[in-house]
Parts: C-alpha cells; structure tokens; sequence
C-alpha cells in the first residue's frame, strides 16, 4: 500500500474528511456507495482521493446496492466498505445481515442522524441500537462507537483489521456532528505507528480450476433444516464470546470513591468526562465509564466498575437505547440507574455537570 | 479558558469564513478547537451560523447553547440567535444594519432554533408549539454586554464589500483575543494560499480589513456598548 | 380569479411610466400554491417551483383541485410537503410512486401525483417506478431532471451528462465507469402499455410543460393508464451556474442528451 | 382526526396577499413582488427584449430583485410564466386594469 | 361490513387461513403482499376471498413497496395491512417507521423465521427485537405476540382496532409454526362477540377543495432542526406511555408462592404453561408469565410477578431477545434470571419441565 | 472427456440389444457441473438445470472455468448453490445483480454470472438490473422466466401470462389490475448501452440457448458491455403440468408472448 | 391422553392426508389437536413428514422430538426419523416394502434432521459436524414396539395402489385407538365431500381400505411385533 | 481461509461416477443413469421418434425412470440435451465404443 502521508501530519479538517483518509490509510480498496447527509463528504473526498491512490469507487443506485455490491467487492477478497446514514442504515441491514451470516468482513461507516423515519440530517444517536442489533435478528457484528477526528482515523484502521481477523461485518459508529464538525487530527501511515494492515483473502476466484486443482468455493446463507441455524447461532455466539475479551474496548476515568458513574458513548462521552473533570476539580466525586465498543459490550468492565456505586447516570442523545444495554449489562447488581436523554440533540458539558449536581444534591436530601 | 462563538448572518455573508478562520487560527496556536456549521436539508437560504469552540482542554459537544461571543450580522440572525444569549455573553453586530439588538431579561436564554433553513420552513418551525427542552429555564439576570461596529458601511465606503466579514472579523479579534492577529493571519494565509497566489491584492485587501476591524474597536466600542 | 388591489401607493418609475404599489393575493400564483406558504423555500433560480407551477396551473384548469393527492419524495421535491393547497404526503426517498400507487387502489376516485426527482424515480425508486409502470397503475408521475441528487449537495445522478462534474465525479463524469444518461420517456415507451402516456418536458417550455403536465393528469382522469413525465429543470446552486449558463446548461446541453417531447400516447400501443 | 399527526396547524382559507410594484405602460401593466423575488436573474435572460434589469432594491433573499424597463418590455408573459416564484405579473391591454373595471 | 360467517363457527384450519379470515372479519379493506415463506398462504386465502367480500389486493414488486402502498391505503383511509417475515421484515422496517413517524395505523402481520439472513423459512422467535425496536430508532408501535389460532382470530381483530384508535403502527407477531399448522378456531363476526370496530378516517381526500372550504392536509417526515425531533420523540413516548395501561397485555398463572416463574411469548408460551400444570401436578412450586404485547412491554406486571419469587426463566427460540427485555424489566430485583434459549427451535413441554426441575435440583443442591 | 468404464454386466434388452451397466462419470454431464452433487435438488421436470446445463457448456467450452463466479439469488435458483465446480455465492432475494457487479468491479478479471429468477429479477431487483444494464456493468445476468415465484409455491410473477392461474391470482391473471407480463430483454434492448447484450432463450431450444449463453459469456470477456440472457423454463411442480403440458406452456403460451431471439448485439448501438 | 404422531413417506404416499384425516377426526371429537406438514425451502422431493398430536389438554409445541406413534412408509423415512423414537414409541411400518425397522439401543434418541428437502440438501446437511443440541441426550433404554403392515403389497393386489395410505390409517386405528373409525370416517367424509360427491366409488374404495387396514392388524400384528 | 465461513469442506477433486445402463445399437448407444433419472417425461415428449418410454425399473426418487426402444432411435441426442438431470447419454456410431478404442 502506498504511504499516504510523508510522516504524521496534523491537520484541521472535517470528520468525514478524516474518515476517507482513514480508509486509504487502512488500505481500502474500494468504496461502495449512495448519498446520504451527514456522510456524504466522505464520498466527496474518496472520489477525489481515490485516483490518486488507485483505489476503487461505484456510486450505486440505492443502499441496498450499496451493501450488496460492498459484499462481491469483500469476497473478490478486496477491503471494501459503504457509509450511510438513517434511512439508508435501515436498507443497509439487509446487507448487513447476510454478512453476518456468511462472515463476510466488511465495513460500514454510519453517520448517525435524527430519526425515526427521514427526520433531521444532522445529529443523533438514536441508531444505536439498529448498528449493534439490526437485521432480521442474532448476527454477529463488531460496533466501534467513535468520540473525536483522531478516533474516526484510529478506529477505521482498526475496523478493517477487526473485520479481516475475526470475519464478522464491522461498523464505525459516529455521526452528523462528527462527521460535519473541524477538529484537529493527526494522519499517519498505520505502519509508521507499528499497527499491521491485516491480510485480506479473497472467498472466490482464487488461483486453480475448482474440481481440478482445488475444491470450488461454495457460500450460501440459506439453510433448510431448523436444528442448523440452531447449531450455527449458537456456535457463533461462543465464539464472539471468546473473542470478546481481544476485541472490546472501553474507557474510564476517576472511577474511585465516586458517588455516581457517568456513562455515554461517542460523541456524548467527550461531554460526560469534561464534566466529571469539571465536577473533580469542585470536589464531586464523580467517575464515567465509556464503552468503545457497543458490540461487544464490555459488560463485565462496566459491572466491575460500577460494583460498588450507589448511582450510575446514563447519557445519551437517543431515548435509552444505550441505557438499554447498560440496564441489561448490569442487572442484579444494587446499582441505581438514572438516565439523560436527549433523543436527536447535543448533550453539552455544563448541563451533563448541572444534571449530575442536581441528581447529588436532590439524593443527599434524601439521606 | 473555554470560549464558545456563535457568528450568524445570511447566507452571502461570509459567516462561515469567519468561523473557519477562528477555527483554524485557534488550532494553529495549539489550542483544542471545534468548528460545525449549521445545515438543514435545505442547499441555501436562510441564515447561517458557525459555531466555534476554542479552549485549553478537550470539548465536549461541538455544539452549544449558550454563547460567550455572539456575533450577528443581519436582522433575522438577531432573531434566530436569541437564544444563546446568556449572561457574560458579548453580543457583536453590525451596527450599519440592525439597530442595537433588544436584550432584555425576557429574551435571554429564549428557546430558538437552530437553522440555516429559508424562512418558510424554519418559520413554521418556529411556531409550533414547542413545549422546549425539558430541564431549560429562562435566566432572569442579564449582564450581557453589545458591541456595534458599523462594518457593512466601512467594508463599503472605506474598503470593499466583499471584505465585509475579514473586517468583523478583525472586530472580533480586538474584542475577544481568543486567538492573536498574527495566528489568524497565518490561518487566512494558509487557508486562501492558491487564491492569493493568484490574485496578490486579495491579501492586502483582506489584511487592511482584518486592521480596519481590530481599530475600528478601539474607536467605537465605548459607544456602541450598552 | 379576483385580484382586490387592497392597496396602493403611486410613484413616478424612471422610465416616465408609473408604479403604483398593490396588495393583492398575486393573480400570477396559481390558487393552487398555497400562498400562505410562499415565498418557498426552494432556491433562487431552482426549476422545481416552474415545474409545480405547470403542475398547480394544469390541476387548476382540469378542477380537481378538491380530488387530487400530491405526494412528494425525499429530495430537493420534499421542500414541496406543504406547497399546495392539495392535500400532500412527504414520503420517503424514493416511495412516492408506492405511497400513491397504494392510495389509489384504495381509493381510485382520487387523482394521485407523485412528483419526485431523478436520483428518487430513476436510481433508488426504479423498482417502483418500472413495477407501476408495468402495472399501468392509474397515477401521474412527474419528475424532475435536475442531472443531480440536489438535495444532497451535487452528487452524480443516472441523469448526470457526460463529462459533466459533479461532486461524486469531480473529474467530471465518465460513461464508461458510470454508464450514459437514464432516458425515463424512452423507457416508458419501450414499455409501451396501452393506455399509458409519457413525455419529457422541460422549464424552457412553460405552456408546452402545462399541456404535457395537463395531458399526464387527464390520462389518469380517463383512467386510461400510467402517466409519466420528465421535466428537465434547473439547480443553479449545484450547477453553480449563472443565469445565463443555467439556461444554456438546460436548453443546449441537456436537451441535446434528452430530447423534449411526447413519447408514448394513450392512442399508441404495443 | 389530527391526533398526533404531523399535520400543520392552519387555517382552511389562505388569504395571504404580497405587495406588488405595478408599473403601467400602455401595451400593459407589469407588476413585481418585491417579497417573492430571490433575484435568480432568470426571467432577465429569458426576456425577448431585454426589458428586465437588476435594481437596486432588494428582493426576498436581502439579494437585488429584478424590474422590468416598460419602454422595452412588450407583455409577452415569458418572465411571469418562467419566474420559479411567481414575483411576477404581467398583464396585456388597458393601461390601468383598474379603470378598465 | 358484510358477515363473514353467519354464527360463530368453529373450524380447523391453518393459522395463515385463519389470518385471512380475521383480517375479513376485523374489516380490512385491502391488503398489499409480496411473497415470503411462512406467510404466503394468507395471501393466497386472501386473493380467494377478497372478491367474495369485495375486498382489493395488490401485489407489489417487493416488501417496501407493499409496505409503502399500504400506507398509501391507510392514508386514503382504508383499513389496510400488510404481511412478511425475515428478510423481507428488515425491508418492511423503512415503511414501518415512516409510519410511526407520521402515525399511520397500518396493520403488519410478521410470521417469523430462522435468522439472521435467509437462514430457514419455518420458524423461529428471531424477529422479535426487530419487530418491537426496528426502523432507524425510536419510534413507536404496538406488538402483539400470538400463541394460538384463536388468538390469531381475535389480535388481528384486536390489532386494526388498537392502530386505528391510537394511530400507532401495529403489529401482529407469530411465526411459521402458527402459520402453517392446523388446529381448531372459532371465527365469528365481531359484533356477535361485542367487539365494535374502530372507524377510519381518510388522512388525504377528505370532502371539500382545500385552501377554500378547508385546509390541505400536508404530512411530513422530515424536519429541519434537531430540537424538532426531540419534542416530537418525547411528546410520542409520553404519550405511549400514557397508554400503555390501555394497550398493555400480558397472563400469568400459579403465581403464588412460586419458586420460579417461566416467562417466554408467543407459541412457547404455550409450552410453558403446559409445563407449569405439568409441574404443579407434581407438586412443584412453579409459576409462569407471559407478555402479550412485547410493546409496551408490561413492565408493572412483570416486575410486581416476580417481586418475591428467587428466579424466573425465560424460554425463547431465540438467542435471547425476550431476554433482553426481561432483563430490563426487572432491572433492580433481586430475582435471579435463568435462560433456556434455542434459537430457531421449538421449545417442547417436557423439555421445559425438564429444564426447570434441572435447575430447581441444583439450586437445591446448593441451599 | 474421459469415460472410464470401471464395471460391467450385460444383460439383453427386450428389443434385442444388448444392455451393459457401465459405472462412469457420466459423460453427458458437463464437467464444470459437480458430480458429488447430483442428483441436483430441482423438482423432476424443472428447466432450470437445462439453463444451468448450457451455462456449464458455455463456460467449458470457453475454457474459462477458472476464471468464473457463479452467483445465484433467492429463488429455485438457490438450490444450485453447490451445483457446479465453480466458485460460488448464493445470495438476497433480488441481490445477485449487486453482488457479482461489486464483485466484477473489485476483480475485472474475473467472469461474473449473475443468475435469478423472474421474481428476483424483474420484481424485487428490478432497480439492481435496470441500473447495472444502465452503467453497462460487465457482468452476465442469467434470467430464468417459469412465470411464477416458485420456490414460494407458485404466486404471480412479472412474467406471469395473462389469465394464467397462479396462487395469487387464483381466477387468472387480469392484465387490467396487474399489468401485462414484463419484457425483459425487450427493455434492456431500449435502453441499448453501446456493446451491450439481450437475448431470449428458451429451454426447449437447447443448441440455440448454448449459442445465447456463450454469447453473453463472450462479450464480458471482450469487455463490451453488459450482457442479458432471458430464459424461458418450466416449472411442472407449481404449473402442475403433465410432460406433454409443460412443453406446450413453453412453446405454445409463452412463446406467444415471448419472442425467443436476440434483441440487442453489441454491434447495435443508440 | 396426549399422542403425538408422526408420519414419514416419500412424496406421493399421502403421508399428509394421513396426518389431516387424523387431526381433523380428533378435532371433530372435541379433543385439541394440532397438524403440521415439515416444510423446507424445495417444492418437491425428499421425505414428507406430517407431525400431529392429540391429547385432552391444550397443545405446546406444535412440533415434537419423541413421538408417541411413529409410521414409516419408505425405507428412506426410516433412517430421516429415527430421532424419534423413544422408549415407548410404537412404529408402524409397510413391511411390503421396508424390513422391519432396525430400532436398537443405539439408534433410539439419536439427533436427526426433520426435513421434507430432497436427498443432496438433506444430507449434505446431515454430513455437516453438528454438536447437536445441548440437553440432548442418547438413551440407552429401549422399550419399542414395531408393527409391520404389508400395506403397499395388499393396497396393490387387493385394493388400489391409490388406497396405500387409508389402508395404514385404518392400522393406525386399530393400534393407537387415537380417535375411532366413526370419526375417522366423519373426517374423509368432510374432507373430500366434493371428491366423493363427483365419484362416490371413490368413498367406497376408501372405505374398504379403512376397513382392510383395521382387520389387518388384527391378523397381522403379533407376527410383526419385536 | 475458512474460518467460520459457511463453505462445505469438500474435496477438490469431483471423482462420483454414476451407474448407467448402456444399450448398443448399430447407430450408436444409448445410456441411461438411474440414479438420475427423476423420471420427469421431458423427454419422452421431446424424442422425435417416440423412441423413450417408461421402464418398469424406478428411478432417483421411487419415481418411474425412462428407456429407449433402440429400433426407434436415431442417436439425434435431443433427450440427453434435453434432460434436466444428465440421466441421458448418446452416442452416435460404432456399435461398442470400447472396440473402437
Ligand atoms: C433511503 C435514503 N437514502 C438516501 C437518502 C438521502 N437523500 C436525501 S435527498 C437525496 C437526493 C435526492 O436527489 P433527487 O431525487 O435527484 O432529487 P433532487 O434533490 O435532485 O431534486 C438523497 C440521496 C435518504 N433520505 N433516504
Ligand atoms: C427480501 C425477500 N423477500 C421475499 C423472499 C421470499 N422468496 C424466496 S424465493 C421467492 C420467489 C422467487 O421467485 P423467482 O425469483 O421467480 O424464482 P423461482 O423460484 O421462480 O425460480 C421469494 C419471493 C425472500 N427470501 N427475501
Ligand atoms: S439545491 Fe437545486 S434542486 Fe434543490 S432547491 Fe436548490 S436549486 Fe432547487
Ligand atoms: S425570475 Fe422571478 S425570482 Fe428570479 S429574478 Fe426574475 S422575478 Fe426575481
Ligand atoms: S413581459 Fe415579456 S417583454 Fe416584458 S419583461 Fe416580461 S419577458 Fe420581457
Ligand atoms: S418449484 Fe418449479 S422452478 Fe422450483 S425446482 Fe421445482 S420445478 Fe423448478
Ligand atoms: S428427461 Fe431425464 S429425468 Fe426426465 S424422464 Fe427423461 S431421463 Fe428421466
Ligand atoms: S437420441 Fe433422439 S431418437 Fe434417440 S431416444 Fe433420444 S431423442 Fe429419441
Ligand atoms: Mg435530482
Ligand atoms: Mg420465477
């Protein structure tokens, strides 16, 4: 793969800017897609990167296609991927799902925005729950939920690696703000930074006649017996158990003696650890827990951490769809589980701060 | 220091310049910095707000809703900004074009949407019966200080137009010092390269409104402030 | 229709004639556009308002304002939901032609429009469109050929011209790799099912545009067949065009590649 | 029935009236609607005699909006029928349409 | 609405028969389908009697057309429904949440398969999460999960009802084991039976010109601002919620002094209550659950059921979807939750008393 | 092709010929068919395998067997899954036509056959095939038309005959409520991509359905243009047809309806 | 009283109408009743198995593991259903075409696919390493009964090759005793009202071979038996 | 490269031979595989010289398998072309094509 920078080079550009530089730098080779706002910079920018990299693009007539083309260009062995958004994340799980089935590594960028339906084309993170758990149910997916320009440039890179080690689809989970918002990032060659492009290999058309030289390559996802999906859901679930601890990853901070744990994911995390620094330095003793990845969920991580806290306040720019899965994760545990939702708008600083104080103030009332 | 800008004007008004400007002069100077413009389904039309964020630490939600620089450059821009208006806000405006903006208690902290939508739609927007953000109060206390500069006019008279907003820009410098003449310069240099390279003029024209503005404060602050 | 000049003011214009300043409902918008609504919130310059005009003019003249349904897509046509006095649907990209289709089997006293643009109707919605049209379902398609998906920001269309720049071809597009130009009319034609009506209009021609638009409404009036109709329209902002190279760009460049005219009758047949 | 539905509030009437700049010519009148014009220019280019010029006052955008030069102009209708906002108007015949009633 | 029988009348049929008649009997007006194995025959009993009882059928190109063209029917103000499974449920998800959006009561009928993917055409309880949580998230419909023919007779009835009450989407959830077996059913004409059925409204063509004797009805989606959608999500689930004790189901049975409670929806429930009488025949101490509607999910209930009971376990022919929901529940109880989870299986009586006495000897084992 | 007569026993038939059991790869069955397969899954009677046969014939014969990827969709066409000793991906209901297109991007080398039914084809993936054919994708979209979803048990197809009686339309298909039978390479031949093609075989003609299949091989390996082959088959399970019956459907009924022939080559230009 | 039978034969055999008649004759005797045809993604081929129970208190799952009653028709249906037999399990089989089943230790309780799906799908999947489901355990114990009815040979020469699976129904009722033959009787008269009405010989070629199959076991059945 | 993926494992190598039942005429030969044969009638319709019949044997599904009447055949190979499943295989000339080696 070509050095796409000459060395680390900080720049100050738009996330879905990072994203296609990110996947030259990861070694995509080809992007399959359809426009759809608040990702379609990433295609503006690929369009006119890809020449110059000699790497691929097919703008396709809908999501579906999309997904479906993204999936021949996997198993032509070639690291493929697509961007969507809302709607387009529905149609995309279609796709999404047969990878699923057949363990085709592919990689989807989603750029949550306002939802249900059409809705708003800015922000939200109300497809949460539709990037870990879409489809017509119990896939298996890896979900990177990402928090600033350096992890959508981190992050990818990871993605296809995650994608091509284990074979299950992989999705980078960002949205609107961070893909229409300038930050600061640094772009590197994943090599410079010691991180190793993991081989892909192609599912069809390898060397050899099939019958002759070597067996045929024959993929399906079609089963006709029930006890079979039984076997295959189950033996999938082990193993994306057991891979769990390689592949989850999440982030805390000031866990200890805190009265109460912060908990958001992406973009609502940069908010829920500068307010709990913000209430540390006032003397709150206030910790956050952030899951990076959403799938899968570092269920034991956050259950160790919030073990021994009375209170645990979930932030999310959606109706409780991460509140969901952490409502699940820690069950039978004694912890109290209060909630911020904001369904399609920002959280800020101040006000995850103000929510906490006021929820410490109001309970030491109590006491 | 954690500084958060809101700039709105109408669509030709170069309000997104200034916010990438800012942006980009902020995180040469090495500072964390967010820039996000606005967007709605709508390609124009409408006013247009850049929101910048510059600080010393991380930032949280590149958005916000309170600002302390408020800069508004038309009079529908007053109106679609109100809302970020909060106390300690410096509210910078056109003085050429709108009258002093009306801050009272009553309007401080007032819900308002945020839009870049034409008229039609953000209005009807506007007037459904939001209920608001739950959790939103209107603050009662004002301690908001306004800042006119008669920028259209100068940029007109004095310069050119089209140097309109390199001169609020200026204004905003003085004001502010979020970020120093010299850092906004190297981001303006860097930004326009090919178009200065092109056409030499368009730097020393931007440069003298850049200077116009940072004066211009210190000429007329004490009379436009409230 | 009445125009109460509620108003007036009279100033001497600079050429010695006078101008007087009326208020009045505007005789020039149609009854049709909701004026409450107005001005819309498309772009200066945009052709889709020319085409809902030709729309709202046709509508007004065949009287089935209190009977027909207009449906409008995801795309730039969204900015349409309440454009009209006519009871509307917004759906999603690329459904109208279903929504409507839908509602007209379930109620075929209603007239149904489905007006959507050329990523809506010829890339995402194709099925849809094909499948309708197949069906000879009893509707008026109209679609506007802006060579863009406009609402996105610019990107390549099945519409897009060759050579022609687009945010998603920024080497400007090449026929090879993406294929020529999607000919709708052409296509309908080929399919030529009896009953069904199809033309290609466009902004440079309002009264030819009324009369097509007219002929794709009364078609379904007749319950004869499927009506289509492309319009070749503009997106000044996309384009990032001047007045006079918008309609250069419409009348030279797009006509050459799209032919404007009636392509299939209800009187033809296959 | 509207429970819940995202329908629009509104009256059933829609009474909203523009005002217009009608300027008299004896071939006819041609009015434009200062708060309908975004100043696009197309009916400048698609006017046959190129009657129509950018003035100086603004349309609906804040951008300049269009007047008709009533020396030139010959009531063809083309700019009425091409303005994607309807801002304008353009009548044939008796000077004052009012008079005429 | 014409009579579909002239008394009650008892029958033996399949549950998609079954379907067709209650979709005649709850005055549904037209369907629109595309083929998909295990509801085709609903279909195909519906084209058989349409004409009979002038009812109209549309068959589309695929499943986002039939599920766009039935909005199109409800909006026109026709009872109008719809029906699929599997892959074509994940389509039916882009016109299912335009509707919840825009609160268009239109009827789905989902007889769940194997997934993910193609997977199988017979059964499965895969679907479930889908069914209750797809679409771009968070909108809201109501779900009713069938355990038996009679129940497919009366939800159905029962589900046009509740979408044209409320304006919810509304679903009627089985799956292929209930689609393509026989057994006995009473069908009846509603009115015999007291049940009224709820009147239409046209959404669009009501009687007058618009703009001049009343206004235009104009219905949207999308919307520009981020604050739009966050009232427009809240002001939906306040009201949801608000309803939820009108629109909630659910049945237990031996609560008392059970020792555990078996939960588990739709055709399993059937298993399980035959294994609690099996049981309690026995002389063990056992209880069941069993949620009728999975949205609103009958939290209360379930919650105040199993307050005082050591352990619930939830069966499914799913990875654990149900499970999910009861987990988040019953978040905070001190109840311990066990699982008997087989995906794409069926789940018998005896191996559900089995499991059950399996782990009452265990844990006794332990005390 | 070798055959190798591993065993033998003769016996003398009734008419007086001698009657030997050999035990052979069977050298009818072409080899890129897999013999550990077979016999296939398809119902007795079905004209699938046919279509399948003449492709196997195809590929042998052009020697490209290395180089070809076989994609089927959801459908009958499914059960081929493992059918040949080529690489293959069974995929979505509609969806072969963007799978084996994203493929062939990714790899031109590659030989990509993209094989479905009329209900996958020209119902569900109908936007998929309309817009490949409109880039002019190099890839060959094989097209079985038995009139019928089959695999779901027999409803209305696109292709289904007028007044033909299928599960969904249990009193005869009535063109007026659902449409005249699709065209497929009628309307691949209107949309008429430069070196482009659209043939329609037929089961029954099996020398002709070669030639057809080579053809559309043929002319992505020249990398012209996309390549269409249509193919009438028979479906006895769902027509419920004797022997005799079924032939007549093909040749008679649906013959009459569909013209068997080229209709685009890549020599024809638009 | 709770039976679950199952039936298994190649296509043609009508092992469905036997598990119809069945079920609908319980139903008409007020019992609950469930039938279910397996089902796969073919249209054609392989072995058919009808799945049905009866029983005096409602149903759980509609299908079942271990059968009450299991009838075997070919010898293919044999080896596609040994899963479900248990200890207890009587199998009634066409001994005119199959040997008497090999129902051994070993072979009760094993893990197999119920599948309708022809040959080459059906045991490619069977081929696959399946760990088979958790909980499953083989049984050691064997308490089987075998039932051989010379059906197909006596439907040929004495009756109507067409009869072949009345003639097993009547077995069937002469053994289990699930429903009686009045029911049974009631059930094909609904059933194939029409059919009957057109060509009442048929009523009486199926009326002879419900008889014929019941007096058969009474001759037959302690020869056949284990 | 098969981890977890849903490929059967099977050998490269595609060795099945079926068994067939040869019958050798003047004009060639005739072969038809049992195994095969599902007994579809196809091409009992399609034989030009009514040459195929049913046979008493039962074919792949317990089903009738086809023969040929090798007076009427002519070797034409439309059967075997025809044939769905491969049951068929013609050969023209030389009696016995293992003499002819
Ligand atoms: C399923 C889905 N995919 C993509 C989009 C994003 N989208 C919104 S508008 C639009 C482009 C519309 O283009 P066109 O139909 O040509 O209409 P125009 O804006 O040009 O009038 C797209 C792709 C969407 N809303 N839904
Ligand atoms: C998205 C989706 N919708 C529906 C189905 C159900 N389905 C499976 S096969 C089939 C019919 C296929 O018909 P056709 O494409 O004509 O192929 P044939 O079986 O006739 O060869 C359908 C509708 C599916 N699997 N996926
Ligand atoms: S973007 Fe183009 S199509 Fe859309 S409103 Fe503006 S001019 Fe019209
Ligand atoms: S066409 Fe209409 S909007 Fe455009 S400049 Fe002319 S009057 Fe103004
Ligand atoms: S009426 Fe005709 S001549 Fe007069 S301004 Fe308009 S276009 Fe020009
Ligand atoms: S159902 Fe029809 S198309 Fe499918 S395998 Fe059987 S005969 Fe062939
Ligand atoms: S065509 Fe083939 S399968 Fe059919 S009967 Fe003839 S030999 Fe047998
Ligand atoms: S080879 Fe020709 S003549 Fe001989 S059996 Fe076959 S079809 Fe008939
Ligand atoms: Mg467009
Ligand atoms: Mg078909």
């Amino acid at each position: 793969m070509a050095r796409i920078v000459d060395d680390d080079q900080r720049m100050f550009m738009t996330g879905n800017e990072v994203l296609a530089w990110a996947a030259l730098a990861a070694g995509a080779e080809i992007m399959y897609g359809y426009p759809i706002t608040p990702q379609n910079e990433i295609m503006h920018y690929w369009t006119r990167l890809a020449p110059r990299f000699e790497r691929g693009f097919l703008q396709t007539e809908d999501e579906l296609s999309a997904g479906f083309t993204t999936l021949g260009g996997v198993m032509a062995g070639k690291r493929a991927f697509s961007a969507t958004s809302g709607p387009g994340d529905i149609l995309m799980q279609e796709p999404i799902c047969m990878a699923e089935m057949m363990r085709i590594p592919a990689v989807w960028i989603i750029q949550q925005r306002g939802a249900p339906s059409t809705a708003t084309v800015i922000y939200g993170q109300q497809e949460t729950r539709l990037a870990c758990f879409g489809g017509n149910g119990e896939g298996h997916r890896v979900v990177y939920s990402t928090s600033s320009h350096q992890e959508l440039f981190d992050y990818l890179i990871k993605a296809f690696n995650t994608a091509w080690s284990y074979r299950f689809p992989t999705i980078l989970l960002g949205d609107g703000y961070q893909g229409k918002m300038r930050e600061a990032v640094t772009l590197y060659n994943p090599e410079d930074h010691g991180v190793k492009l993991v081989p892909t290999e192609p599912f069809v058309g390898r060397p050899g006649v099939p019958g002759v030289d070597r067996a045929p390559a024959h993929y399906r996802n079609t089963f006709n017996i029930e006890e079979e999906i039984y076997e295959i859901v189950h033996a999938r679930e082990e193993e994306f158990e057991a891979l769990t601890p390689q592949i989850v990853e999440f982030e805390s901070g000031y866990l200890d003696e805190a009265e109460m744990i912060l908990i958001g994911h992406g973009i609502v995390s940069r908010a829920i650890k500068e307010a709990v620094k913000l209430l540390q330095n006032k003397g709150v003793k206030v910790g956050y827990f952030r899951p990076v990845t959403l799938r899968p969920f570092p269920v034991e991580e956050l259950r160790k951490a919030v073990e021994k806290v009375p209170a645990v306040m979930v932030f999310e720019s959606a109706l409780g769809q991460l509140l969901s899965m952490v409502k699940e994760a820690v069950g039978g545990l004694p912890v109290k589980i209060e909630a911020f939702l904001r369904p399609g708008v920002g959280i800020c600083t101040d006000e995850a701060a103000e929510q906490v104080q006021e929820y410490l103030r109001k309970s030491s009332m109590v006491h | 220091m954690h500084t958060k800008i809101a700039v709105a004007g109408e669509g030709g008004q170069g309000v997104q310049s200034i916010g990438e400007i800012l942006a980009e002069a902020a995180n040469r100077s090495g500072l964390e910095t967010t820039y996000m413009p606005n967007f709605g389904v709508e390609q124009r039309g409408g006013v247009s707000i850049a929101f910048v964020q510059i600080s010393d630490r991380p930032i949280g939600s590149p958005k916000f809703k309170r600002a302390d620089v408020l800069v508004v450059l038309s009079p529908r821009s007053v109106e679609r900004t109100r809302g970020y208006v909060t106390p300690g806000t410096t509210v910078i405006y056109d003085s050429s074009s709108i009258e002093a903006p009306k801050i009272d208690d009553m309007t401080i902290g007032i819900q308002s949407w945020e839009t870049l939508a034409p008229e039609g739609f953000a209005d009807m927007a506007g007037n459904r019966p939001g209920k608001g953000i739950k959790g939103e109060e209107v603050r009662r206390d004002s301690n908001v200080r306004t800042v006119g500069i008669p920028a259209a006019r100068i940029a007109k008279e004095e310069l050119q137009p089209r140097v309109f907003n390199i001169l609020i820009l200026g204004a905003i410098l003085a004001i502010t010092k979020v970020v120093t003449v010299e850092a906004a310069r190297e981001a303006m240099e860097h930004m326009f390269r090919e178009k200065f390279a092109q056409r030499p003029e368009l730097r020393d024209d931007n440069f003298a409104a850049l200077e116009r503005g940072l004066s211009l404060v210190e000429t007329e602050q004490a009379g436009a402030g409230r | 229709m009445e125009n109460k000049t509620s108003g007036s003011a009279t100033s001497e214009s600079k050429t010695g004639f006078t101008t007087r300043t009326v208020v009045t409902p505007n005789e020039a918008m149609p009854k049709v556009w909701r004026r409450e609504t107005k001005p819309h919130r498309f772009c200066p310059g945009c052709g889709h308002p020319i085409i809902l005009k030709a729309l709202a003019q046709a509508v007004e003249e065949l009287d089935i304002q209190g009977r027909t349904v207009f449906g409008c897509d995801i795309g730039c046509s969204l900015l349409a939901w309440d454009f009209f006095n006519l009871d509307s649907i917004q759906t999603h990209h690329g459904r109208t032609t279903p929504v409507i289709a839908g509602l007209k089997r379930a109620r075929p006293d209603l007239i149904g429009v489905a007006y959507m643009g050329d990523g809506g109707g010829y890339a995402i919605g194709s099925q849809h469109l094909l499948n309708a049209a197949m069906r000879n379902d009893r509707v008026t398609v109209i679609l506007c050929n802006n060579t863009v998906y406009a609402m996105t920001g610019g990107q390549m269309a099945p519409t897009t011209l060759p050579t022609q720049k687009t945010e998603t071809t920024p080497y400007g597009r090449d026929p090879a790799m993406t294929g020529e130009p999607t000919l709708g009319p052409e296509l309908m034609a080929a399919i030529g099912r009896k009953g069904a009506y199809a033309a290609r209009g466009t902004v440079a021609n309002y009264r030819q545009l009324v009369k097509f638009t007219k002929k794709a409404l009364e078609n379904q009036l007749a319950d004869r067949g499927f009506s289509f109709l492309e319009v070749l329209s503009t997106c000044p902002t996309n384009w990032r065009t001047t007045p006079r190279q918008t309609w250069d760009f419409v009348e030279d460049d797009m006509t050459r590649v799209y032919k404007v005219g009636e392509f299939l009758k209800p009187e033809d047949e296959k | 029935m509207t429970r819940g539905l995202t329908t629009r509030d509104v009256t059933s009437r829609d009474n909203k009236v523009f005002e217009g700049l009608v300027t008299e010519a004896p071939k006819g009148s041609w009015t434009i609607f200062p708060e309908l014009c975004k100043g696009c220019g197309l009916c400048i280019e698609k006017c046959p005699t190129d009657a129509i010029r950018w003035s100086t006052e603004l349309g609906a955008y804040g951008s300049p909006r269009v007047e008709s030069d009533m020396e030139k102009c010959i009531v063809c209708n083309i700019c009425a029928q091409i303005c994607p906002d309807c801002a304008i108007s353009v009548k044939r015949g008796p000077k004052d349409p009012e008079k005429s009633n």
